[in-house]
């Protein structure tokens, strides 16, 4: 999937994108809006991509909530509330053990922004789903187990 | 600590755990009502002003029951019996005869690319069943019977609803009659009663999760058709407008809730 | 051309909260098609929201987020009126941007 | 036999039609049905027609057929019944899990030479580690110290797989060996989920 990306930013799509940023587009240029992490969203295994977001060292902290359903009714969307009460947690990574790619989200959470973050992902199938806080150059984890249930009539 | 908004308060304790007797429902709390049908709802509100068609007209002049171009509240009052048509129609079949006679159509290309596939965008049809069904939230179900056409249609799809058939001898009331009943871990509402018909007709066309997509009532009986075994059930054919006239007249009173979200 | 984004920002006091709902495929690339073959990867790999020239919020994401994306986050420092831009790139380089005042 | 069967079903085609519930006339009904239909992959449009079985329950709750109407529905539901003929019940527990998770089968959109699940799990509680499980059906988990209360219990499993209106005339659940959706060989793999003590079931 990266190579696609590669070819696509190559072949101009870049120009484009820098278009939709409208005026801001020259510092959208400076600032690295389009930085995308290759080697850890390719990553099969959530120790794989800890090690390339830099986090060797990651302690469980009950200042990171992570708030899942025990059981999703369907993989194909299930929600998932992050938050760190962590002070100066700049940045939330979102993960889950048993997809084929680990690490499914990065969030930067500029000052004045609250590091907390709600969103919806898929799962294969039942995991653990993992969040992973940054702060300086520290790292805390909570981690949740979700079933992944099987639906409807089957077939 | 952060000061913390109400909301994320909310979230966290709805997500802390499951009652006992829905295993989903912090799933589904933790959803919440931010439902990815108003994707298609602020779509359909384009599409049905829109000069379109052979005829480049929009849909204006479309008589969803209430009255040439009048949306707020149609939807409750679906399926109705249509003098100018001569037949009773569900939402579905009036708008494929609005696009067809209004704006010139083909019915047949309509009705062939109905519901879309997985992984294509929303059809045409399921855009305007979104938009039409969110202009009638919180009206309480009118569904006539009014006159003859409508109480045959009625007396048809309650007929229909029992009827065995099909390699796995399944009627809708295999699954469909009994309280506080479960396919794997989904809830079967008894849609003999009022309550079941209610929760069922008012939530209906919803967003399903597993699909990705906004499913209207038509694919939904086409679609527990084909799960009964039985061969296709034809878009807007009789039976299909029974079974949701069936349905719509036990729901009266309840209130409409669509597009909702479902798994 | 891709569809446009629901966006709310509600702001109570200077604390503004954000729901953007995106329509998005997000095909996982591992997803067959009618004709038994994979469905190439086709997601959002980039997300930024900004109130005026400030960016409050950066994302990068891979293809495990759920089709018709939902984000929800609240920052602070900004007022009703305000706009507010929320910009997506896919990994084709397709993008979006929608603007709303806060509410 | 094959007058005697004939009459029954007179019988219970006249008994189905004087309790029809509600106003409509039934051949309108039945008209209507055949225009709304399309045959689509395996499912032809034979599949809408009515065995007398069906035809006698599809009333409406409260209207079952007449007590009379019901036993002779039982017994032949009983006499159709073909039992494995060297008394081998129990197939391999591990292959009747997968068969009670599988729900692929005789829909339109299913291929139709693939094997077919029993889709057990969409109506029952099985395996005590499954929790999606249905509940339109009885529990079955430990089912076999329920089947060891009853001297006939292994053979009466049988009887229920094949064919579960030899019990219950109007019973909900599919005919799976007499309407052909299981074969005998998936039947014993069944029972064995059901009955083998090193079953998840009974575990």
């Amino acid at each position: 999937m990266d190579s696609i990306r590669r070819e696509m930013i190559r072949a101009g799509g870049l120009l484009g994108v820098l278009a939709a940023f409208g005026a801001d587009a020259a510092e959208t240029a400076a600032t690295p809006a389009l930085e995308w992490n290759h080697a850890a969203f390719e990553a099969k295994t959530v120790a794989d991509a800890l090690k390339v977001l830099g986090a060797v060292v990651v302690q469980d902290s009950a200042e990171l909530q992570l708030t899942v359903p025990e059981i999703a009714e369907d993989g194909a969307a299930v929600p998932v509330v992050a938050r760190s009460q962590l002070d100066g947690t700049r940045q939330i990574h979102l993960l889950v053990d048993r997809n084929p790619f680990s690490l499914a989200a990065s969030f930067d959470f500029p000052e004045g922004t609250e590091a907390a973050v709600s969103t919806r992902i898929k799962m294969n199938e039942t995991s653990d789903v993992v969040a992973v806080a940054a702060v300086g150059g520290r790292f805390y984890l909570a981690r949740r187990s979700i079933k992944v249930t099987i639906g409807g009539c089957g077939g | 600590m952060h000061r913390l908004g109400l909301a994320w308060l909310l979230l966290a304790m709805l997500g802390s755990g499951a009652r006992a007797d829905d295993p989903f429902a912090s799933y589904r709390e933790l959803f919440g009502d931010d439902n990815p049908a108003e994707l298609a709802v602020a779509k359909g509100q384009e599409l049905w002003a829109a000069p379109r068609g052979p005829q480049g007209v929009s849909l204006a002049a479309c008589d969803l029951g209430l009255g040439p171009g009048v949306v707020a509240g149609a939807y409750a009052a679906l399926p109705r019996y249509f003098a100018d048509a001569g037949a009773v129609m569900d939402l579905e079949s009036r708008l494929l005869h609005c696009m067809v006679t209004i704006q010139g159509f083909s019915r047949d290309e309509l009705a062939a690319h109905a519901f879309s596939e997985r992984g294509a965008s929303q059809t045409d049809l399921e855009i305007l069943v979104a938009y039409v069904a969110s202009q009638s939230r919180g009206a309480p179900v009118d569904v006539p019977q009014s006159v003859r056409e409508e109480r045959e249609s009625y007396a048809r799809g309650r007929r229909l609803f029992y009827r065995r058939s099909g390699p796995y001898d399944f009627a809708c009331a295999s699954c469909h009659s009994l309280d506080h009943r479960r396919i794997r871990l989904q809830e079967l509402p008894n849609l003999t009663g009022e309550e079941g018909a209610r929760s069922a007709f008012t939530h209906w066309p919803a967003y399903r999760i597993s699909q990705g997509a906004v499913r209207t009532m038509q694919w939904r009986m086409a679609d527990c058709v084909r799960q009964q075994r039985l061969p296709e059930l034809v878009l807007g054919s009789q039976a299909s407008v029974d079974l949701i006239t069936y349905l719509g007249v036990l729901a009266r009173g309840g209130a409409m809730d669509a597009p909702s979200l479902r798994r | 051309m891709a569809d446009p984004m629901k966006i709310r920002a509600v702001a109570q006091a200077d604390r503004i909260e954000v729901k953007i709902l995106m329509a998005h495929e997000e095909e996982s690339g591992f997803r067959k098609g009618a004709d038994g073959a994979l469905v190439p990867a086709h997601f959002i790999s980039n997300v930024s929201v900004r109130l005026g020239g400030r960016e409050v919020l950066r994302a990068q994401w891979g293809p495990a987020i759920a089709k018709n994306p939902f984000l929800q986050f609240a920052f602070r420092g900004g007022a009703r009126g305000d706009e507010l831009t929320v910009i997506w790139v896919d990994n084709r380089g397709d993008s979006r941007t929608d603007r709303i005042p806060v509410a | 036999m094959r007058a005697r069967h004939f009459a029954v079903w007179t019988l219970l085609v006249l008994a189905a039609c004087a309790a029809a519930p509600g106003a409509g006339d039934s051949s309108q009904t039945e008209e209507a049905l055949r225009a709304s239909f399309r045959a689509r992959g395996q499912a032809g449009l034979d599949r809408l027609q009515q065995t007398p079985l069906q035809r006698a329950c599809s009333l409406a709750p409260g209207q079952d057929p007449p007590g009379e109407v019901r036993k002779r529905l039982e017994q032949d539901a009983l006499e159709r019944v073909q039992f494995p003929p060297d008394e081998h019940w129990l197939g391999d527990w591990r292959r009747g899990e997968k068969i009670a998770q599988s729900g692929v089968g005789l829909q339109f959109s299913d291929p139709p030479d693939g094997a077919r699940g029993g889709n057990c799990y969409a109506c029952h509680q099985l395996s005590g580690s499954e929790i999606a499980f249905g509940t339109i059906g009885p529990s079955l988990y430990r089912y076999r110290e329920r089947a060891e209360r009853n001297p006939d219990g292994v053979r009466r499993t049988w009887i229920r797989i094949w064919n579960a209106h030899a019990f219950n005339a109007c019973s909900t659940m599919p005919r799976f060996g007499d309407a052909g959706i299981l074969t005998a060989d998936q039947i014993r793999d069944l029972m064995a989920l059901l009955l083998d003590p090193q079953s998840p079931v009974n575990r």
